[in-house]
């Protein structure tokens, strides 16, 4: 083989960014998008923006839905979607604090959040795996029928966390180095997700089976339990999210988590995840996560007018996104 | 070592496979052959446990197997290059090497071990420079191609099919994909290796198994002595001059291409050619050279600077003025490139044309339909239902959609990518002659094939192109294959 | 509707100007933080309005208002964000208040006076003062009126829907509480409900069906004026008149058709948003640590619930001018 | 050649149903699903269900997202995804009810109404197809932003359409042959949404587009501009979806077609459209939006409680779309 033409194509591979050096560029229009909306901050509200006490408000609000979007963002690189997140989370809260669970005590509360979170995930899994139905459809019929569910076993009252399972409100209450314990828990979760999805053979195989579910079956994958784990992980996921909501609210309602899976999903998009599925970070849903939060909260903040504030919502998502682009060709849905 | 009897497979509407029968022995390099469509690929599907027969036997080891998965096969020892690349893009090469048997503990993956290991397989293929942790969507289909392989061997296989390996690599890679082949055969390991181009057969081939419409035909042949006129009417039913038409005869016309100083950095540069009507014009080079960029550039898909002119005036700005100004592309990957998976035949064939069809945007269906049917017989594509989805057509059956595509709407200048890729030689001598034909109707035509033989007998004048520039420009008829591989290889300007 | 030609009372009408007492004298500057749901309905906009107009009355009150959301988790981030800045008084309109006691009872603790407008926190110990309508009574109202008319009409058996807002809401179900117990008093009971969402649009889709479900109505109560302009573009488009129907809250635009005698609406019951006007000046009140003037007591009281009115041709005159826009 | 076995095969071809007939075979389903709906009405109500005046009244209420999901199903086989349909619709209706534009009399209104929306649509796919955006982040962006500005507009008051222009309201009113005007309007949107889908050039560019772009882009199709008119045509169905609101409520108001976004893709999807592009058909996203409108009026009309309605909702959805799977294999989004 002659010599130099191989070195010249090396060259051009390596010339090339590897993949996950790209990935970090990519959160740069995300961090730069999230560095101007704090200078925002800063400059507005100075006497407001900075103090460590609206940084932990922050973050508390974040807590809940980004618990969420770290398992939405395994199923959508997995190629799938879940509409019914919010629902499943809102079904979790009731069936904690119905009094019979609040019986036995706040870790059987937690326990049973997390149990029906993951059984909901599991069902809309099998449907989708094997039962082949559209993810689209699977989970907007489990969101349908988790909201009605949770309607009835709370006769549509919100359910009071009691007294003597405080223990679980203090989660939010409770502060270590002044952050509530919740926002350590939304940290561990991302923590997890992140090396799971980049250290473990499942979260490769996550990648594998979003970016060409055929290649991944014909390399001996089982795609179909994989995919019905990835809806079981999310409803995992929203069974936590369920014990954060009721720590922050002290109850359980069906009305919880509404519209949670626009805002999760949209979190994961602006961080560089593709609907079509095999590519996307952690990371940059979070940093996607965290942009929304930080909208919300300057609008707070400044008492913006609310038509007033969805307007800039709508033209900061797009200036957002298109920092964002600058780094990225792909196409998708 | 594998045994395989009456093996039939049904898909909706095809009886794909009709009772095949094949028997490999251990060390062999046993092949392929058939028509395209004629099932070779779907009865490796069957080996690799992606399909389940309907009928037939498989013993393999002396066992009785019935793979039900990919998973099962793999567990057998059978390894498995699948025709279309199945890759993984957003994965890295070390990833897709070991995917769905990645060196884990406890579910977590040994990524050292993962590179180091992927560093091994691709230095055995003799593509060290590929790095095991680039990003499988970023290479070039060659490398994806080594990285295919690359995870074939990475399994202990004692069986090793490879289907159509050699179609998108060039000449000195297949070289190199021989002594692969030779080293896992000397180590007892079984290769049933599919390939449309004879010639590889007779170079690495032990025995050859022929099929045609689902069955066997011939079993065991030797691969060396059989003659090939044997071979092809085995597989073809009939008699296929294996030839290009005569040179000669053609009168080239006004230049209806002109291409000055198109350059784009880093991929080829100050490239300058021109096209006659009725000329057709072959790019040699190898993998990498540049050649499917120029075609690109030339189209408008791809920027570049320079000048290119069509009929003596600028060529309009992107695809969509190529196009209505009278080029036609038929792109090298047809899967992501070309096809419409999901539409019939006919859609696809007249995708680039539609204008054509219509009036004030309201299509003649009953033209397009009745337009789409006399393309399909005239290029044989196979079945004769212009109404089907063209996912279910075979490889070489979707490349001659492609290529009909573009004898609609009466084209100027068309570009052809490896227009006979993954095609079979009966079909292949029936595209010689159209290209032939569209020539001696006054179409220009600028071809690109890995095969420099190709190129040499169907192209009036030959450019060979060495990283990204023109090294040689002459008469066809004054060169030989011996003579291009040199300069491509070596760079030695004639 | 903003876009009424004679659209003559203002929000200011809603919010009347101050008393002529000393309590309007200004006094020490405090600044009153507000937050309530999203403002994407016509009586959750008049209490924005009414709350704002009110506040812009005092030299001596700064007005901060918060995002309005209707995402629970969002508005106590909102009202933590408050509490942070130390402003002298809270009103609140929680979008539940099981879920928002919490953080009320965190301002509190912080020693900033809560101000809870509408919907309840069930912990006394979060707010310092409730003012709201009553939302039992509103069904009772309804109840009542409905119930006396079909008795005088001798009319057995009635059948009787009832169109409820929002049906996770506490309030709604108080008021078909009401609404039931009321009719039993008469010994009817409601034939069929159907929950719509506060919107035009939802009242229009629910009242399309049932109107089909049920081919001869007696009577028909709607608990939102808002969503009862839908409601009544489903009765004219179905043709149907045979039934008498009853509003809820009191917005201009069910006023004006029950003026016209002509609409089948033929009353409805009062749950006025004036209610965020008076909660700002009592915001006010407590921040200053001043009293109510017209009392005996010194110091505000702990809660003050709105009586609902039955609002009918006979009196609707005047009621107009409190009528807010839907 | 040998003749036996090419005949062989080649009858093979003529006993399977063509790429057509398949698609047909596949509404199957739904038509299927369809039914035993209507037979439930028959037999849990038969003195109200198959009245005229119950038909009539399905038809209306389906007519105004009907007419969206026209839309949607252009966007979707596009590759596409409009999340800003209700939205758009609502600014539309609020722009066109404003006292400003009702000086100029019920024309000038439904003119109003469809050019904002096609103006809004156009917006969206601009930015889509030449700022690079991916849709569901532009489309909601669009969302966000059009409910804010519909607010604005309004000052978040519902806006009644005046006594003078009750000729708008007429299309609710006015009946031919028992029939609503605008139930005729919606089904003369399907049927030219069938003719350009199936019949004309644009159509099949939008199979194309959607199920390859790069091969449609190499083909000479200009898939930027074809991207752009997808969601202009998609804003250009929410302009008349406003018109039919304005006529049915009576009013403008930013509150109208919440959710419509949800509802419009699952029609589509149900109707057998992908996600991820290059297939569908209109007939199929009706049948689906039908499906979901009978299932509402059948629950009113037995007076089932909304908790139990939706329960009952989702489990419907999975056997409906479980009867129609039968006839397909792929796997999508
Ligand atoms: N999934 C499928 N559904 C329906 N028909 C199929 C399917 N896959 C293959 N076929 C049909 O089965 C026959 C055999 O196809 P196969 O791909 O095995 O051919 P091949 O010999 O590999 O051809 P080539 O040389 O072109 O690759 C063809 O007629 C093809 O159209
Ligand atoms: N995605 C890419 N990013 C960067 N460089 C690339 C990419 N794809 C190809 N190249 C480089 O462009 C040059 C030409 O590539 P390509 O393999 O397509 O050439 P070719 O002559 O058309 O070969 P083929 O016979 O495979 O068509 C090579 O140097 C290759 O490394
Ligand atoms: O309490 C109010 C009103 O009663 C209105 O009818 C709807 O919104 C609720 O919040
Ligand atoms: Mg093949
Ligand atoms: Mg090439």
């Amino acid at each position: 083989m002659s010599e130099p033409t191989t070195d010249r194509r090396a060259a051009g591979v390596a010339a090339l960014a590897p993949a996950r050096r790209l990935g970090e560029m990519r959160h740069l229009g995300l961090l730069v998008a999230l560095a101007i909306l704090v200078v925002i901050g800063l400059v507005t509200r100075p006497e407001n923006f900075a103090t460590a006490s609206n940084l932990v408000s922050i973050l508390s609000l974040a807590a809940t839905i980004g618990v969420i979007t770290v398992g939405a963002t395994f199923v959508i690189i997995g190629g799938g979607i879940d509409l019914s997140v919010g629902a499943v989370m809102a079904l979790a809260s009731v069936w904690a604090t119905t009094l019979a669970t609040q019986a036995y005590g706040p870790w059987v509360m937690a326990i049973c959040a997390i149990l029906v979170g993951t059984g909901a995930g599991l069902v809309s899994g099998w449907l989708i795996a094997y039962g082949r139905l559209v993810p689209f459809i699977a989970t907007l019929a489990m969101l349908v029928a988790a909201r009605g569910l949770a309607q009835r076993m709370s006769d549509r009252r919100t359910q009071l966390v009691q007294p003597e399972n405080a223990a679980l409100v203090d989660l939010s209450t409770t502060r270590v180095l002044g952050v509530p314990l919740l926002v350590y828990i939304f940290a561990l979760v991302v923590a997890l997700g992140w090396v799971v999805l980049n250290r473990t053979t499942f979260g490769r195989r996550t990648y594998a089976v979003g970016g060409n579910p055929e290649a991944a079956r014909l390399a001996g994958i089982d795609v179909r339990r994989h995919t019905m784990l990835l809806y079981a992980l999310s409803g995992l996921c929203c069974g936590i999210a369920a014990i954060l909501i009721m720590a922050r609210t002290t109850t359980g309602s069906s009305t919880h988590g509404d519209l949670y899976e626009l805002d999760a999903i949209a979190a994961v998009i602006i961080g560089g995840t593709l609907l079509t599925g095999g590519r996307g970070t952690i990371i940059g849903s979070i940093l996607g996560l965290l942009i929304f939060t930080l909208i919300t909260n300057l609008f707070i903040l400044n008492g913006l007018d609310t038509s007033d504030q969805l307007i800039a919502k709508g033209l900061i998502i797009v200036v957002a996104v298109l920092l964002q682009r600058r780094n990225l060709k792909e196409r998708s849905t | 070592m594998l045994v395989i009897k009456g093996i039939v497979k049904q898909f909706p509407g095809v009886r794909a496979l009709d009772g095949v029968d094949l028997d490999v022995r251990a060390g062999e390099v046993h092949c392929l052959l058939g028509q395209n469509g004629a099932g070779k690929s779907t009865l490796i599907k069957v080996l690799a446990g992606a399909h389940q027969p309907d009928e037939g036997t498989i013993v393999f080891n002396g066992e009785q197997v019935r793979p039900a998965s990919p998973i099962d096969a793999i567990r057998l020892g059978i390894a498995t290059i699948y025709q279309e690349l199945d890759l993984v893009d957003g994965l890295s090469v070390a990833e897709n090497i070991f995917l769905g048997h990645e060196p884990a503990k406890l579910g977590f993956v040994n990524r050292a071990a993962a590179g180091k290991a992927a560093r091994e397989v691709l230095e055995r293929l003799g593509h060290g420079e590929i790095r095991p942790s680039a990003e499988v969507g970023r290479l070039s289909p060659a490398a994806k191609q080594v990285v295919s392989m690359a995870r074939a061997l990475s399994h202990d296989a004692r069986l090793i099919i490879m289907d159509e390996p050699s179609a998108a690599l060039a000449h000195d890679e297949v070289a190199n994909l021989f002594r692969i082949i030779r080293e896992l055969t000397a180590q007892g390991v079984a290769v049933v290796y599919i390939s449309h181009r004879l010639e590889e057969i007779r170079e690495i081939g032990d025995r050859v198994t022929v099929l045609k419409d689902g069955r066997t035909v011939a079993v065991g042949l030797a691969a060396r002595d059989t003659p090939t006129t044997q071979i092809v009417s085995l597989m073809t039913g009939r008699n296929v001059e294996y030839v290009f038409p005569p040179r000669g005869g053609r009168t080239f016309g006004e230049e209806v291409l002109r291409v000055e100083n198109l350059t784009a950095p880093g991929v080829f540069s100050d490239v300058s050619f021109s096209v006659r009507a009725g000329e057709i014009v072959g790019l040699a080079g190898l993998v990498g050279s540049g050649r499917s960029e120029i075609l690109e550039a030339v189209y408008g898909a791809r920027s570049a600077t320079g000048r290119v002119l069509l009929d003596g005036r600028p060529a309009g700005r992107g695809v969509v003025g190529a196009v209505r100004r009278g080029m036609g592309l038929a792109p090298e990957e047809r899967k992501a490139q070309a096809l419409l998976l999901d539409q019939s035949v006919t859609a696809n064939i007249t995708l680039g044309s539609l204008p054509g069809f219509a009036r004030f945007g309201w299509l003649d269906r009953k033209r397009e339909r009745a337009e789409a049917k006399r393309l399909s017989e005239m290029l044989d594509i196979r079945p004769p239902d212009p109404e089907r989805p063209i996912r279910t057509l075979s490889g070489g059956n979707q490349q001659k959609a492609v290529l009909a595509r573009w004898l609609l709407g009466g084209r100027k200048l068309l570009l052809l990518d490896e227009p006979t890729r993954g095609v079979d030689v009966g079909a292949r001598a029936e595209l010689y002659a159209v290209i032939h034909d569209l020539a001696e109707r006054g179409i220009g035509v600028l071809l690109v094939s890995s095969e420099v033989p190709e190129v040499l007998g169907l192209a009036d004048r030959v450019l060979v192109l060495r990283e990204g520039s023109v090294i040689h420009e002459g008469d066809a008829a004054e060169l030989d294959e011996h003579r291009v591989l040199d300069m491509i290889m070596n760079g030695r300007a004639a | 509707t903003s876009n009424e030609p004679a659209a003559a009372p203002s929000s200011a009408a809603a919010a009347p100007a101050p008393a002529a007492s000393g309590n309007d004298q200004p006094g020490t500057k405090v600044t009153i933080g507000f937050s309530a749901p999203a403002a994407d309905h016509g009586w959750i906009a008049a209490i924005a309005k009414n709350a704002e107009a009110t506040a812009k009355q005092y030299s001596d009150v700064d007005f901060k208002p918060v995002e309005p959301t209707n995402d629970i988790n969002q508005q106590i981030s909102a009202v933590e964000s408050l509490i942070a800045q130390k402003v002298n008084a809270l009103v609140i309109l929680p979008n539940d208040g099981q879920q928002l006691n919490q953080v009320a009872l965190q301002a509190t603790e912080a020693g900033i006076p809560v101000i809870n407008l509408d919907r309840v926190f069930p912990d006394k110990l979060a707010y310092r003062t409730w003012i709201g309508g009553d939302n039992y009574g509103m069904g009772v109202a309804a109840g009542h009126f409905i119930g006396k008319q079909l008795k005088d009409k001798g009319v057995s058996n009635p059948v009787i829907v009832e169109i409820q807002g929002i049906a996770t809401l506490p309030l709604t179900q108080d008021r078909s509480k009401g609404f039931a117990d009321a009719l039993k008093t008469y010994g009817f009971s409601v034939t069929a409900k159907q929950d719509a969402k506060f919107t035009v649009e939802t009242g229009n889709q629910v009242a399309t069906s049932l109107l089909q479900a049920h081919k001869k109505i007696d009577a028909m109560w709607n608990h939102d004026d808002d969503q009862g302009v839908g409601v009544l573009a489903a009765i004219k488009e179905a043709g149907r008149d045979e039934f008498i129907m009853v509003g809820g809250a009191g917005s201009l635009n069910a006023m004006k058709e029950i003026q016209s005698g002509t609409s089948v609406l033929k009353a409805t019951v009062t749950y006025s948003p004036t209610m965020a006007s008076s909660a700002i000046r009592l915001a006010r009140l407590v921040a200053q640590g001043k009293g109510m003037s017209d009392l005996v007591e010194n110091s505000v009281p702990q809660s003050i619930t709105l009586a609902s009115e039955t609002i009918t041709k006979d009196n609707v005159d005047k009621y107009l001018e409190l009528g807010f826009e839907s």
